[in-house]
């Protein structure tokens, strides 16, 4: 059977893992939680595969392809399907999320093979898995909304998976609530859509934007509101502060969650809505500045972290700045190559944190780190390529994409000198600090006690997937390989169709100076230069770090301090809603108000039962005469209505 | 004044008689021996009606078996005289005097609502009535005479287990 | 007068009432003297020999001793129902007969146009007799209460109970009889029984022979319903004095006493009717000297008597016996005319009959010891009962499937 | 007058029903009690006749018969019950038995 008429199989299959594991995993032993987990990951992976193989055979007319379910609710004029579709962006998705969340299961097998509540953790990954291909999938924005809550919901449960641990059960509290704020702006953003579309269908929209053009204010509020989900989601300034704190999950989930599929969620969201975007020029401006002073402005914090985790989530948060940078100018396909190269390196790198963590036995401090090269040599290898891949260093996955965002931002239809400025140092900071990481961790003198923590190789469980994710980290990128040599890209040609409207096809330029101009790129130069930073301070001169920090305590201090915004949110934000909370919704509100009614109807309850219970006398005779007043009343009753109705 | 003018109306005082008589008496026996004065002139009323199989299990079944088992159950627990006493406030203001209102406004009513339909002696239709009965019985409503036989059967455990000795 | 040819049926009736009532006082009289004898006989004593010619004016002597007995009313008896239970028994008892047809409707009181043997001739006379004999219990039971007794109330409660167990076998027992006659008259039942079996010769085709079971249940479930040897539980002497009627004397206890002979001959009537064809003969109508069957009879008691007068008498016995050997020759005589001989042919073997079946319960008076309690329950509830049930569905299957069978 | 309205009937069937009802609620023995409910469903017997006469149907007497069936049942059951009952209370005052109560 052609699986494009039944994608509702690719939900179906990690929903049933999730709900086997989730009712019964308790009593499974590990090997068929396993099964059951990585099973149905496996055959959703397969089931995409063959989905793509299929797509990629039909006519162009008949994309994007949207299969139809069920009717989901109507309301008057508002009417929901539950509908699937697929074209080419959802393609990339689909691979990314069920490949690498494969990969990542496996790896979760060995990484938590000592962890209590197996079956739960499992169970909760399965179910992102299949809200994850719920918003990819989804052919209206009703469908793709439950996604997108549901995939938070899982980041929830699964960054407070200890949730024994106070910090942890924080943390998920706040992912929760900090996306939820940008999670208000995406529902009005529906609803306005809704109010101006009177459809919340993908196509019918775009159809009907193409037909009739709506006005550029209105399309703006909408994008802008939509992008606020998108801030949210995807933790970029001012809503980035749950992300670092979510690194209290087991790193696997940050890994899959926070690094490959649910953070970039956002701008999916934004390239899947780009004939609105592209239609609202200021919106996209809004778009494209967060998103570069998001990468900017998070890399610099990324410098002065010492949690290894934190660190690469910093650096998730600016490489997502750098997706949005690459929406906001228009080159969405680019956008979604990062996302891509992104997915596979910095999924890769988390792993292989999680595997250094592992051989650490929990230790995330880098400062108590370090000559771990020899040690773990799996581990450090294919971290390095990841880190290679993300600094830009040409021929690696992670230099194709980050060179097409920045070429965009500096030459693009939308091209902008400070975006593009922005772009280019939060790059060199970006690889500085990845290297700084690599030579803390890996070179030096071990900076830990050498017969306490017994370092090891992580088993193979943790290690094939880190392999398999390097060598995507280095040929991951290299669809765009042609561009090099002057022919187009094949992953922007691909695309094409979904982002066509939006982008200017690239015009063709002779071989020899589009080589010369690849290689001569300010990325490759920034990214070169970082690395050279890091090794002076980190491998020449160790000691200079602490002078620098010297000298310059307080720009040293704010910064190690992530700029006090927590505290500032906390001053803010948080303590005026919690003297609110406490002040007058508690004492006055609860207490007062709805305490007072509770009890005081119960109270009147009890006056009132104190009195009637005198009827309950006990004695036949009272009850048999109430019987008889009642028989009485009734009869009186009806044949005064007989009468009145005969006579 | 006919032959069955006269019953009625004689049956009838006997059966209210008895029914005072069945408040009025304060030793059980005296309330079922009044009861099944009661029963006795209703047999005789049916027969009136032209009901006379439906008279003859009316004394077998009523007066001849139940009222055989009340007496049976009074004599066997033999708890005398029953005691006035008044502890139900409602039952002696209210509960009474409704009755009685009750009685005479009904009574009153069924007098004169409906225009008096005449009952002859229903002499003559006694025979087929009675086939004309079990037709019915038997066909119409088998369904609930079947059930009926149910309950029956249902009525003798409940009374064997509540009998029932616990040893 | 003109009343009268106003209200036939109140007159004859009344005047059957007397009849019936005379006869049946006289009846209960001479069965007791019948017993008596019987069983004096069976145990080879004379019995009472002495108050008239073979004691004939026992029951009379009887009868006298009892109303000039003093009437004692225990202390703290409930009076109304002591008085009222006696009175309950007999009158029901008597009732009871009013149903049954002595000989067949066709038979008419001159002027009146009337059944002359059958003082009420109910549709449904079958449940009318049941209706009565059931209310029949009250008596035993009430007089077991009120007495204010213990052993009366024993009593009261045994019978009342056994009454109430063997009242549903009886009735189950002959409904056999009621499917095969297709109706609750007397009349009918008795005429659907009229004829032979085609194929037995010489075999009247009386219920008695399809209904065996039935008939043997009834005759059981009757005797315990009258409270009679082995069932006499109620009046157990060795172990209650006297049962329910142990308080009573004089005439009170008379009454008793007839009402139990009053409703052995109910229920020996009814056997007779539902099982032996009532009044019918057993022989074909063919045979017209049957007809003087009845006067001979009398004419050869007659001569008996006169025999025995003549031989064994001494003194007034033998005017006595004198007077009754006239009595049966004289009636006899009046018997042997066409005419009479006609009308009295259905009383007569209905009388013929029903004697026979009394024999029957003195005989087993005289033979069988009593039952215990606890078996008499036992008896009643767990074999009569479903072996009169088994009987009813016999017979119900075996005419279902004729009428399936045909029409 | 030669023959009986059915009003009569129906007149009289009302007034032993409501004595039933003033006995159920005056006595205070639990099997006259009982004996009052007796009283009242035969009361509606006798309206049922009378209205199966009325009309010429015979429903009503196979009503009849239902209602004395249930009758039957109830008794043996709900004396079996005052039996316990008395074993249990030494009484049979209704009165006497509000345990069931506030």
């Amino acid at each position: 059977m052609p699986i494009l008429d039944h994608l509702w199989i690719l939900l179906a299959l990690p929903l049933l893992g999730s709900a086997i594991n989730g009712l019964f995993g308790k009593n499974f032993s590990k090997t068929v939680v396993n099964s059951v987990a990585i099973g149905s990951v496996a055959l959703a992976f397969l089931a995409a595969v063959e989905a793509v193989r299929e797509f990629v055979q039909l006519p162009a007319d008949q994309i994007p392809h949207v299969g139809t379910y069920f009717t989901w609710m109507v309301a008057g004029p508002f009417h929901v399907d539950f509908a699937l579709q697929i074209d080419q962006l959802t393609v990339v998705m689909l691979m990314v999320v069920t490949f690498v969340g494969m990969l990542i299961h496996i790896y979760s097998t060995g990484y938590m093979a000592h962890e209590g509540g197996y079956y739960r953790f499992f169970s909760y990954l399965n179910l992102f898995m299949f809200f994850m291909l719920t918003l990819v999938l989804g052919a209206n924005l009703i469908v793709m909304f439950v996604g997108w809550e549901g995939v938070g919901l899982c980041s929830y449960l699964l960054i407070g998976f200890w949730f024994l641990k106070k910090s942890a059960a924080d943390a998920g509290k706040k992912a929760f609530i900090t996306t939820r704020i940008g999670d208000f702006g995406f529902t009005v953003g529906l609803l306005l859509i809704f109010a101006t579309f009177r459809s919340l269908d993908f196509q019918t929209i775009f159809k009907s934007l193409a037909a009739n053009p709506v006005s550029e204010g209105v399309l703006t509020t909408i994008c802008i509101l939509l992008f606020t989900g998108a801030i949210g989601k995807s933790a970029q300034l001012p809503l980035y502060v749950w992300l670092p704190d979510a690194m209290e999950g087991p790193t696997p989930v940050s890994a899959l969650i926070h690094a490959a599929t649910m953070v970039t969620a956002g701008v999916y969201m934004v390239a899947r809505m780009n004939p609105l975007f592209s239609r609202a020029p200021i919106a996209m401006l809004v778009v494209a500045i967060v998103g570069a002073i998001t990468a900017f402005y998070s890399a610099t914090i990324g410098i002065a972290q010492t949690d290894i985790k934190k660190v690469l989530a910093y650096s998730t948060v600016s490489q997502l700045g750098y997706m949005f940078l690459a929406c906001g100018v228009g080159a969405y396909s680019a956008g979604i190559f990062h996302l891509m190269t992104h997915a596979f390196f910095k999924g890769l790198l988390f792993l292989a944190a999680g595997s250094v963590i592992h051989a650490m036995d929990g230790e995330q401090d880098m400062r108590k780190m370090g000559g771990l090269r020899k040690k773990i040599p799996i581990t450090f290898w294919t971290m390095l390529i990841a880190t290679l891949a993300i600094a830009g260093i040409p021929g690696f996955a992670g230099y194709f994409s980050k060179d097409a965002i920045l070429e965009a931002a500096a030459t693009g239809p939308h091209a902008n000198f400070i975006l593009w400025l922005l772009g280019v140092t939060g790059a060199l900071i970006t690889s500085f600090y990845m290297f700084r990481l690599i030579f803390l961790t890996f070179f030096g003198e071990p900076r830990f006690d050498e017969h306490k923590a017994h370092v090891h190789e992580s088993p193979r469980s943790m290690t094939v997937p880190l392999m398999v994710l390097a060598f995507l980290s280095i040929f991951g990128g290299w669809f765009a390989l042609p561009k090099m040599i002057g022919g187009a890209n094949y992953f922007e040609r691909f695309l094409a169709p979904v982002f066509g409207a939006a982008e200017a096809p690239p015009e063709p330029t002779s071989p020899s100076d589009a080589l010369l101009h690849a290689l001569l790129s300010w990325p490759v130069f920034v990214g070169l230069l970082g690395l050279l930073i890091a090794c002076y301070l980190y491998l020449k001169r160790p000691d200079l770090p602490k002078k620098l920090a010297q000298s310059m305590r307080p720009l040293y201090t704010l910064i190690f301090n992530k700029y006090y915004v927590d505290e500032i949110y906390g001053f803010l934000i948080v303590r005026p809603l919690l003297w609110i909370s406490t002040n007058v919704l508690w004492h006055v509100v609860d207490e007062g108000v709805i305490d007072g009614v509770v009890n005081g109807s119960a109270h009147l309850a009890r006056l009132s039962g104190r009195q009637v219970r005198r009827l309950q006398s006990g004695n036949t005779r009272s009850y048999a005469s109430w019987v008889l007043i009642g028989v009485v009343g009734f009869t009186v009753l009806l044949l005064a209505l007989f009468v009145t109705g005969v006579h | 004044m006919s032959l069955p003018v006269i019953l009625f109306f004689l049956c009838g005082a006997l059966a209210v008689a008895g029914a005072i008589l069945l408040i009025a008496a304060r030793e059980p026996i005296h309330s079922a021996l009044a009861l099944i004065l009661v029963m006795v002139a209703l047999a005789v009323l049916y027969l009136l009606l032209g009901a006379p199989f439906v008279a003859a299990v009316q004394i077998i079944v009523y007066a001849g078996a139940i009222m055989v088992l009340f007496v049976f159950v009074i004599m066997l627990l033999n708890m005398g005289v029953e005691e006035r006493t008044d502890f139900s406030q409602i039952a002696k203001y209210f509960g009474i005097p409704l009755g009685g209102v009750l009685i005479v406004w009904a009574a009153y009513w069924l007098l004169h609502s409906r225009p008096a339909a005449a009952i002859g002696t229903g002499s003559g239709m006694e025979a087929s009535s009675t086939r004309g009965l079990s037709t019915l019985l038997f066909r119409q409503y088998l369904f609930p005479f079947e059930a009926t036989s149910i309950l029956i059967l249902i009525a003798i455990l409940g009374a064997l287990v509540l009998a029932r000795k616990e040893e | 007068m003109e009343f009268i040819s106003q209200h036939p049926v109140l007159v004859a009736s009344i005047i059957k009432i007397a009849v019936l009532l005379f006869i049946v006082m006289t009846a209960l009289a001479y069965l007791t003297w019948m017993e008596r004898k019987l069983i004096a006989h069976i145990q080879s004593r004379w019995g009472p020999y002495f108050v008239g010619a073979h004691g004939l004016l026992q029951p009379l002597a009887d009868g006298i001793k009892f109303l000039f007995k003093e009437d004692v009313t225990p202390p703290g008896a409930d009076k109304f129902a002591y008085l009222l239970a006696p009175f309950l028994a007999l009158s029901l008892g008597m009732t009871a007969i009013a149903l049954i047809p002595f000989g067949p409707p066709s038979v008419l009181i001159p002027f009146l146009n009337q059944q002359a043997f059958s003082v009420a001739d109910v549709g449904i006379g079958l449940m009318m007799v049941f209706a009565i004999t059931a209310m029949g219990v009250y008596g035993v039971a009430l007089a077991g209460w009120s007495s204010n007794s213990k052993y009366p109330l024993m009593g009261g409660l045994r019978s009342s109970a056994q009454m109430i167990s063997y009242e549903v076998s009886l009735t189950m027992s002959v409904v056999g009889v009621v499917l095969v006659a297709g109706s609750l008259n007397f009349n009918e039942i008795i005429s659907n029984q009229s004829g032979y079996w085609h194929y037995v010769p010489f075999i009247p085709k009386w219920n008695f022979g399809p209904q065996i079971i039935g008939f043997l249940c009834y005759l059981t479930a009757a005797i315990a319903e009258t409270n009679r040897v082995p069932f006499d539980l109620p009046e157990a002497e060795t172990e209650l004095v006297a049962g329910f009627h142990t308080e009573y004397s004089s005439f009170k206890f008379a009454m008793f006493f007839m009402a139990e002979y009053a409703n052995m001959i109910t229920v020996s009537c009814l056997a007779t009717i539902l099982f032996f064809g009532g009044w019918l003969s057993p022989f074909p109508d063919s045979w017209k000297w049957q007809l003087f069957l009845p006067g001979a009879g009398l004419v050869l008691l007659g001569i008996y008597c006169a025999w025995d007068t003549l031989t064994e008498m001494r003194g007034i016995a033998r005017l006595q016996l004198s007077v009754v050997t006239l009595l049966c020759l004289g009636g006899g005589l009046l018997c042997l005319v066409p005419q009479v001989a006609q009308v009295i042919q259905g009383p007569f073997w209905f009388t013929t009959k029903i004697l026979v079946i009394l024999f029957f319960y003195i005989w087993l008076r005289a033979t069988l010891p009593r039952f215990r309690y606890d078996q008499l329950m036992s008896f009643g509830w767990k074999l009569l009962l479903p072996v009169s049930l088994a009987n009813l569905v016999l017979t119900a299957g075996y005419f279902a499937f004729k009428w399936t069978r045909h029409g | 007058m030669s023959v009986v309205p059915v009003s009569y009937y129906l007149a009289l069937s009302a007034v032993l029903f409501g004595l039933g009802v003033i006995a159920f609620v005056f006595k205070r023995n639990i099997i006259t009690i009982f004996m009052s409910i007796e009283l009242m469903l035969n009361a509606v017997n006798l309206a049922f006749v009378a209205f199966a006469r009325a009309h010429n149907q015979l429903d009503g007497l196979v009503f009849v018969f239902f209602v004395i069936v249930v009758a039957a049942a109830e008794a043996a059951v709900g004396l079996a019950i005052v039996i316990m009952i008395a074993q249990n209370r030494q009484s049979l005052s209704v009165e006497r038995m509000n345990l069931l109560k506030f």
